[in-house]
C-alpha cells in the first residue's frame, strides 16, 4: 500500500520561522527544538535519578555511613530516594529520551516533513510534560518530602493519606498530579507521531520504506496512545481519593496509625489492575524505539542491511499487541485469582518468541559483516548482549511457580534494569553518538566515547548480575537494610554493588565532558558522516529549519540498502538519491 | 577493539554462568513438601536459559571477533539461508522450552494455590499491619472471635481489635507474633491486612502470597522438617517494610501442643 | 511579745507574694491513686521481630496501658492543676527515651512550650509518630546513633505516641498549661510542691479511665492531700 | 489503497478518538469491577435533566452537519451555514450549562461526589466527558473564526478538512455521551 501525500498538504510549512529568542528556543513549534528540549530534560532527569540511586546503594552498601547532605539515611529517605529514582527514570528519561525525545528530532525529517503534523500540539507536549517534571522536583521540598510508595504507587498506600507515612501526604499527591500531567503530554506526542507518520511523509516515501527506527516510533507511539489513556483515569481517581474523600481504591476497616479510616469499598486490585495495564506496555515503550535505533544503525555500521527486515517488523507489531496481554504477571502473587495467573503466564512466554527473533536478526547482521567499530556501532552490540542478559532472566519471573520465590527478590531488579533500563540506555547512547553530528553540526569525540562504551559495558554487568545472585538467595528487594535477619550475610555483595555502582557513574562523566566539550569544540560534521541512507542525512548538518531548504526530496530507495554497488562507487544508496 | 569487545562479553557470560553453576548464592534449603518441585522447575529454568545465554553471547562475540575491518576488505558474507532459519529456531526453542515449562509449572502452581487444603489442617489467622504480623489461634473452643478494626488497641495487646466483654468466641483466642506450627501438618493460614497491602514469604518454604486489604486470602503448605526460619514482608507497605518480619516455628506435635498451652496461660 | 511576731509575720505574708522568701511558704499536695473493680490483664509483650529489644528484657515486658501496683495503686496517672495558680513556664529540657523498644517513661508531663527532647538508645531503628489533635503532625525515623529529635508542643492536650516500626510501642505526652502537676509511681503515689495558697482543682488523667476532679484550698505551706479513685473494668 | 486526499487533522482525531474510547473503558471497567465487590452499592437516580442534555446534544450534532454541508456548498448558503455552526456552539454552551445543573440537583439530593461510589462514578464520569467536549468547543470556535478568515468568499481546503475533522470530533462526543448515559442508567 502507498499513500501519496498532495504536494499542497506536505509542501506548506505550518509556520514561518521565528525571530524572537524566546519563539525560536523556548516556546518553539520546531519539532527539532522540541526534540533537543526533550532530550535536555532527559538528561537532568537522568543525572537527577542517578545521583538519587548513588544515595540509595551508599545506604545499602555502607548503612552507617553518613551520606552528604542527608546524614544518617533514615527508612523513610531510603524509600523516597527509591520512589523517585524509578518515577524519575521510568517517566522522565526512559520514555522521553528515546521517544519524545529522538522521535521528535528524527522522525519529521526521516519521512521527509518540514515539522509535525500539529507544532502546537507539539510544544503543548512538551511544556506539560516539564511541569510534569517540575511538580515532581516539587515533592522534595515539600513537608516529610515526596512519596514513598515506589513507582507503582500500589493503593491503599498511596490512597489513605498522610497516615501512612511521611511523603505520602502532600508529596504522594504531587506524584499523582506529575503523572497525570506526564500522561497529557505524552498522549499530544502520540497523536503527533501518528498524524506525521501517516500524513506528511514525502512523494515516494510509502510505509514499507520508512527507516526502522521511524517504524519503532510510530509503534511505540500508538503503545503509548492506549497505555497512557488508562492511566490517566487511574491518576485521577487516585487524586480523589486522596484529596475528594473518595473510595476507588480504599477497602472499609482500614486501621492506619491507629486512625481508622473513614473511606469504604474500594478495591486495591483495581489500582493494580489499571496500573499494570499501562505498566507492561510502558516497559515496551522504553524498549521498541531502542529496537529501531539499533536495527538503523546496526546496518550502517556493518555494512550490510539487516537481516530480515520485514521479520523485524513483524516482530515488533507482534510485541505491541502482546504487551497489552501479560500485564498480570506482575500480579501473580497479589491476590488476583490464581488461575488468571496461569492464563497470564502463557502470553509472557510467548512474547519472548519475537523479542528471541529479534535477537537472532541482530546477531544474523552482524554475521560476516565489515562492522566498523564507531561508539554508536559499540553501543549496538552491548544492546544486543544486555538485552540476551535481560531477555532471557525474564524466563523465571514469567512463571508463576518460580515466582512464588524469586517475585519481590533483587533477581528482578536485576532483571527489568538489564532489559529496560540499561538495554534502552545503550539505545539512547548509540543515538546519541550517531545523531550528534546531525543535531550540532558537530562529531563527538570517537575516543572518549568508546573509553566510556567500555567502561559502562563492564559497569552495568558487575552492577546488575550480582542482583541476579542476590535474588537467588532470598534478598529482598525495597528493604532500606537488613538487619539481624537472613539478608545481612549478603552485605559483602551490596557493598560490590555500591562500589560499581558509584565508579559506573563516574564513568558517565567522560560522556557528559564529551558532550559539552565535542557541542562547542568539536570538529565540523559533514552531511553525511556515517554513509547512512535515510533523509536526515540527505540535508545539512544541522539541517535548516524547515529540513530540507525548501527542497522536495522523491524517495526512491528503502532504508536498507548497504553492502551494494550504489552510484559513484558507493556501497549504499541513499533513500533519495 | 572489536576483539577486545568480543572478549570482554565472552568473559563477562562464562563468569557470570560460572557463578550460577558454583552455586555461591543459592537458595536455602528448602523445608516443605512444595520446595523440590519449585527447586527442580527453577534448575530447569536455570539450565535452558543458560545454554541459551551462552550461546548468545558466544555467538555475538565471535561474529564480532571475526568480523573484517577496513583495512582487510573482506567480502560481506550473508547470514547463510537468511532469517528463515533463525525465525524457525527461536521458534521451535523457545516454544519447546514454553511448552514444557508451562506445563510442569503449572502443576506446581496448582498444587499451591488451586487445591484446596486438606480438611485436617490446622488453620491459623494471620493480621498484617504496619510493621508486624500477628498470628491467631482459634483457642479452646476452635471458634475465632469476630475482629473488629474501631477495637484495634495496639497499645494494650489488641491488635485484631477483638471484643472479649461481648464476644465469647473471642475470649480464648490465642494471638502470637510468631508464626508457630506443628511438622508434617497441613497448615491453612487465612491472610487479611490490617492497613495497607502486605506479603507473606517464607523463602524456606518458598512460599510467597500478598496480603490485600478487604481480602481475605486462604493460602496453605505443609512443613516437612522441625526449623525456626524468617517470615518477611515483600510488599512495599511504608517506612518500615525492611523490618517487617518475624519467625516461623516448626515444632513436634508435642512440643507444639505445649507452646499453645503456655500461650493460652498468657493470654 | 509574740502577739508582735505573730503581727510582723503576717506582715510578711501581705507583701510575700513580692519577695523570694515567701517561696517557702508555699503548699503542697499529695495522694494516692487507686482503682475498684477488676483491671484488664496486661498482656506480655512478644518482641520476636526485633531481637535486638527482646535480649534486652529477661522476662517479657507487659503492656503499660494500665499498670497496678501493691493494694489497687495504679502507676501513670497524670495529675494536674486544671484550675487555680498555672505556676510559671518550666525551661528545663523533658527527656524521652526508646529503650528495649519501650518508651521510658510511657507517660511524659510537660508545660506547654517546655523543650522535649526524644533520644533511642536501642540498636534498632525507631519511628516516632505523635498523634496529636491540636497540635501540629510530623512523623519521624531515629536510627541508632541518630541525633536526639528536639521539640516542643504549644497546645495543651494529651498525645498518644506511637512507633509505627514497633506496633506494641504507645506512650504518652501530657502537655500541660501548667507547670503544677506529677505522675502517679510505682506505689500509686504522687506529689505537687510549691502551690502558693489559693483554691484549686486538681485533674487525674488515665490514659484507659479518663479523667477525675477534684477541689483543693492551700491556705499556707501545709501539704494538703488528695486521693483518686477510679472504676476498674476487666475489657 | 492507492492514494487519498491526506488531513493530519482527521487522523488526529481518529487517534485522539482512539485513545479517548481507551480511557473511557478503564473508567467503565473501574465502574464494573467497583460494583462487583462492594456493599456499598446504592442506587441513584438520575436527574432527569441529563435527558433533556442528551436532547441538545444530539441537535448540535444535526445543526453542525447542517451547517458544514451548506458552508461547503453554493455561496448564498454559505452564510446561513455559518450561522449554523454558531448555533452549534451555543448548543455545546447550553448542555454544559444543563450538565452543571444536573450535578447542583444531584447535590440537592444530598449526593456530593464522596457519598457513595455511585455519585462517584456519575460526577466524575459526566465532568470528563464535559471536559473532552470544551476540547470540541474550542476546535469549533477555531474553525468557525478560520471560515471567517478564509472560507469567504472560497472555503479553503484546510479549513473544510479541518471542519470535517472537528465534525468527528463532536459527533464522537455525541456517542461517548451516549455510551455513558446508557451505562450510567444500567449500573447506577
Amino acid at each position: 500500500m502507498t499513500t501519496i501525500s498532495t504536494p499542497h498538504e506536505a509542501a506548506v510549512h505550518h509556520h514561518a520561522p521565528p525571530d524572537s529568542f524566546i519563539r525560536k528556543y523556548v516556546f518553539s513549534l520546531d519539532h527539532k527544538v522540541i526534540g533537543k528540549q526533550y532530550l535536555g530534560l532527559a538528561l537532568v532527569a537522568v543525572c537527577t535519578g542517578m545521583v538519587l540511586s548513588w544515595y540509595m546503594r551508599l545506604h545499602l552498601g555502607f548503612p552507617d555511613a553518613k551520606a552528604p547532605g542527608l546524614g544518617l539515611i533514615t527508612p523513610e529517605q531510603y524509600l523516597q530516594l527509591m520512589t523517585m529514582h524509578g518515577t524519575i527514570m521510568v517517566f522522565f528519561v526512559l520514555t522521553t529520551a528515546p521517544f519524545a525525545g529522538f522521535g521528535n528530532y528524527v522522525l519529521p525529517i526521516q519521512v521527509g516533513a518540514e515539522d509535525m503534523a500539529f507544532p502546537r500540539f507539539n510544544m503543548m507536549s512538551f511544556w506539560v510534560t516539564f511541569v510534569a517534571f517540575a511538580i515532581l522536583v516539587a515533592s522534595f521540598f515539600v513537608p516529610e518530602g515526596p512519596a514513598l510508595s515506589g513507582w507503582t504507587a500500589y493503593a491503599p498506600l498511596s490512597a489513605v493519606g498522610k497516615d501512612a507515612g511521611p511523603g505520602q501526604g502532600l508529596g504522594q499527591t504531587l506524584w499523582a498530579f506529575s503523572i497525570l500531567f506526564f500522561c497529557i503530554g505524552q498522549l499530544l506526542g502520540s497523536l503527533n507521531f501518528i498524524a506525521t507518520t501517516l500524513d506528511l511523509r514525502t512523494k515516494g516515501m510509502s510505509l514499507a520504506r520508512l527507516p526502522y527506527c521511524t517504524w519503532a516510533w510510530f509503534i511505540t507511539s500508538v503503545i503509548g496512545l492506549i497505555a497512557f489513556s488508562v492511566l490517566m483515569p487511574a491518576c485521577v481517581l487516585l487524586i480523589l481519593d486522596r484529596v475528594a474523600g473518595t473510595s476507588f481504591f480504599i477497602p472499609a476497616g482500614l486501621v492506619v496509625s491507629d486512625r481508622l479510616q473513614n473511606h469504604g469499598g474500594g478495591s486495591p486490585l483495581l489500582w493494580q489492575h489499571l496500573f499494570w495495564f499501562f505498566g507492561h506496555p510502558e516497559v515496551y515503550i522504553a524498549i521498541l524505539p531502542g529496537f529501531g535505533i539499533i536495527s538503523t544503525i546496526l546496518p550502517v555500521f556493518a555494512r550490510k542491511p539487516l537481516l530480515g527486515p520485514n521479520v523485524f517488523l513483524a516482530c515488533m507489531v507482534a510485541i505491541g499487541f502482546l504487551s497489552y496481554t501479560v500485564w498480570g504477571h506482575h500480579m501473580f502473587l497479589s491476590g488476583m485469582s490464581p488461575t488468571s495467573a496461569t492464563i497470564f503466564s502463557v502470553p509472557t512466554l510467548i512474547i519472548t518468541i519475537p523479542a528471541a527473533i529479534v535477537t537472532l536478526l541482530w546477531i544474523g547482521t552482524v554475521y560476516g559483516a565489515r562492522l566498523r567499530f564507531t561508539t554508536a556501532c559499540l553501543f549496538c552490540l552491548g544492546f544486543i548482549s544486555v538485552f540476551v542478559t535481560g531477555g532471557l532472566s525474564g524466563f523465571f519471573l514469567a512463571q508463576p511457580s518460580i515466582d512464588t520465590y524469586l517475585h519481590a527478590t533483587y533477581f528482578v531488579v536485576g532483571h527489568f534494569h538489564f532489559v529496560m533500563g540499561v538495554a534502552a540506555m545503550f539505545g539512547i547512547f548509540a543515538g546519541t553518538y550517531y545523531w550528534f553530528p546531525k543535531m550540532f553540526g558537530r562529531m563527538m569525540d570517537e575516543r572518549l566515547g568508546k573509553i566510556h562504551f567500555i567502561l559502562t559495558l563492564i559497569g552495568v554487568y558487575a552492577i546488575f548480575m550480582p542482583m541476579h545472585y542476590l535474588g537467588m538467595a532470598g534478598n529482598i528487594r525495597r528493604y532500606s537494610s537488613f538487619p539481624a535477619d537472613y539478608m545481612g550475610v549478603d552485605l559483602p555483595v551490596h557493598r560490590w554493588i555500591t562500589i560499581a555502582a558509584l565508579l559506573t557513574g563516574a564513568v558517565q562523566l567522560i560522556f557528559l565532558y564529551n558532550l559539552i566539550r565535542s557541542r562547542f569544540a568539536g570538529e565540523a560534521a559533514p552531511d553525511n558522516p556515517w554513509q547512512a541512507t535515510s533523509l536526515e542525512w540527505s540535508t545539512t548538518s544541522p539541517p535548516p529549519f524547515d529540513n530540507f531548504g525548501g527542497r522536495h526530496l522523491v524517495v526512491a530507495h528503502g532504508p536498507n540498502d548497504y553492502g551494494v554497488a550504489g552510484p559513484d562507487g558507493r556501497d549504499y544508496i541513499m533513500q533519495a538519491e | 577493539m572489536g576483539k577486545l569487545f568480543a572478549a570482554i562479553v565472552a568473559a563477562i557470560a562464562l563468569v557470570s554462568a560460572g557463578v550460577f553453576v558454583a552455586r555461591i548464592w543459592w537458595l536455602p534449603p528448602d523445608i516443605s513438601t512444595l520446595g523440590p518441585a519449585i527447586d527442580r522447575q527453577i534448575v530447569e529454568t536455570m539450565v535452558a536459559t543458560g545454554v541459551l545465554f551462552v550461546l548468545a553471547q558466544l555467538a555475538l562475540a565471535w561474529f564480532v571477533w571475526g568480523t573484517g575491518d577496513e583495512k582487510n576488505r573482506r567480502p560481506i558474507k550473508r547470514f547463510p539461508g537468511g532469517a528463515t532459519p533463525l525465525v524457525v529456531i527461536a521458534c521451535t526453542i523457545v516454544g519447546i522450552e514454553i511448552i514444557t515449562l508451562t506445563l510442569i509449572g503449572s502443576k506446581v502452581w496448582a498444587r499451591i494455590f488451586l487445591e484446596p487444603a486438606p480438611p485436617e489442617a490446622l488453620h491459623v489467622d494471620v493480621q498484617a499491619g504496619q510493621f508486624a504480623f500477628y498470628f491467631r489461634y482459634a483457642g479452646a473452643d476452635g471458634k475465632f472471635g469476630t475482629p473488629h478494626p474501631d477495637k484495634i488497641d495496639e497499645g494494650s495487646g489488641n491488635f485484631f481489635g477483638l471484643d472479649p466483654a461481648s464476644d465469647t468466641a473471642a475470649r480464648d483466642d490465642i494471638v502470637s507474633a510468631e508464626l508457630v506450627v506443628p511438622v508434617n501438618r497441613p497448615v491453612l493460614l487465612t491472610l487479611h491486612a490490617k492497613d495497607v497491602s502486605h506479603s507473606f514469604f517464607v523463602p524456606q518454604l518458598r512460599l510467597q502470597q500478598d496480603f490485600v486489604p478487604g481480602l481475605d486470602i486462604p493460602l496453605h503448605f505443609t512443613a516437612t522438617q522441625v526449623a525456626k526460619t524468617e517470615i518477611v514482608c515483600t510488599q512495599l507497605c511504608g517506612l518500615g517494610h525492611y523490618n517487617m518480619k518475624t519467625y516461623l516455628e516448626v515444632k513436634s506435635q508435642a512440643d507444639f501442643d505445649q507452646w499453645l498451652k503456655d500461650q493460652a496461660a498468657q493470654q | 511579745m509574740m502577739r508582735g511576731i505573730a503581727a510582723m509575720l503576717a506582715g510578711l505574708l501581705v507583701v510575700a507574694p513580692s519577695t523570694p522568701r515567701v517561696k517557702t511558704l508555699a503548699g503542697s499536695v499529695t495522694g494516692t491513686i487507686t482503682f475498684t473493680g477488676t483491671p484488664p490483664k496486661m498482656k506480655p509483650i512478644d518482641m520476636a521481630k526485633e531481637p535486638s529489644c527482646a535480649k534486652e528484657h529477661a522476662t517479657p515486658v507487659e503492656t503499660e496501658t494500665v499498670v497496678t501496683g501493691p493494694n489497687n495503686t495504679l502507676q501513670f496517672v497524670v495529675i494536674y492543676v486544671s484550675a487555680g495558680d498555672m505556676g510559671t513556664a518550666a525551661t528545663q529540657t523533658v527527656k524521652f527515651d526508646q529503650h528495649g523498644c519501650q518508651y521510658l517513661p510511657h507517660v511524659q508531663a510537660m508545660h506547654t512550650g517546655q523543650p522535649l527532647e526524644i533520644t533511642n538508645s536501642d540498636q534498632t531503628s525507631h519511628n516516632i509518630h505523635p498523634l496529636p489533635s491540636k497540635n501540629p503532625e510530623w512523623n519521624k525515623s531515629q536510627p541508632p546513633g541518630a541525633a536526639p529529635i528536639q521539640t516542643k508542643y504549644d497546645n495543651a492536650e494529651f498525645i498518644p505516641v506511637k512507633c509505627n516500626v514497633h506496633p506494641w510501642m504507645h506512650g504518652y505526652f501530657a502537655v500541660l498549661g501548667t507547670s503544677h502537676f506529677a505522675i502517679s509511681g510505682t506505689d500509686g503515689s504522687y506529689t505537687i510542691t510549691g502551690l502558693p495558697p489559693g483554691k484549686y482543682t486538681l485533674t487525674a488523667w488515665q490514659e484507659k479511665f479518663g479523667t477525675q476532679t477534684q477541689d483543693i484550698t492551700i491556705s499556707g505551706s501545709e501539704t494538703a492531700k488528695a486521693n483518686f479513685v477510679f472504676k476498674a473494668t476487666p475489657y | 489503497m492507492s492514494t487519498h486526499v491526506v488531513s493530519p487533522a482527521r487522523t488526529g482525531v481518529w487517534a485522539a478518538i482512539g485513545a479517548i474510547t481507551m480511557s473511557f473503558a478503564a473508567y467503565t471497567s473501574a465502574l464494573v469491577v467497583r460494583a462487583g465487590d462492594s456493599a456499598d452499592w446504592v442506587h441513584v437516580h438520575l436527574p432527569w435533566l441529563v435527558y433533556a442534555n442528551t436532547l441538545t446534544l444530539i441537535a448540535s450534532s444535526i445543526t453542525l452537519e447542517v451547517g458544514r454541508w451548506r458552508v461547503s456548498g453554493r455561496f448564498d448558503s454559505r452564510v446561513s451555514g455559518l450561522s449554523l455552526l454558531r448555533v452549534t456552539l451555543a448548543l455545546g454552551l447550553v448542555f454544559l450549562f444543563g450538565q452543571v445543573m444536573a450535578w447542583r440537583m444531584l447535590a440537592a439530593q444530598g449526593l456530593s461526589l464522596a457519598t457513595n461510589p455511585n455519585a462517584s462514578f456519575f460526577y466524575v464520569l459526566t465532568a470528563v466527558h464535559a471536559l473532552h467536549l470544551v476540547g470540541g468547543l474550542i476546535g469549533l470556535a477555531y474553525v468557525i473564526y478560520r471560515a471567517r478568515l478564509s472560507a469567504f468568499p472560497s472555503p479553503g481546503p484546510v479549513s473544510a478538512s479541518t471542519l470535517g475533522a472537528v465534525a468527528l470530533y463532536w459527533h464522537f462526543m455525541d456517542v461517548v455521551w451516549l455510551y455513558l448515559l446508557v451505562v450510567l442508567t444500567l449500573w447506577l
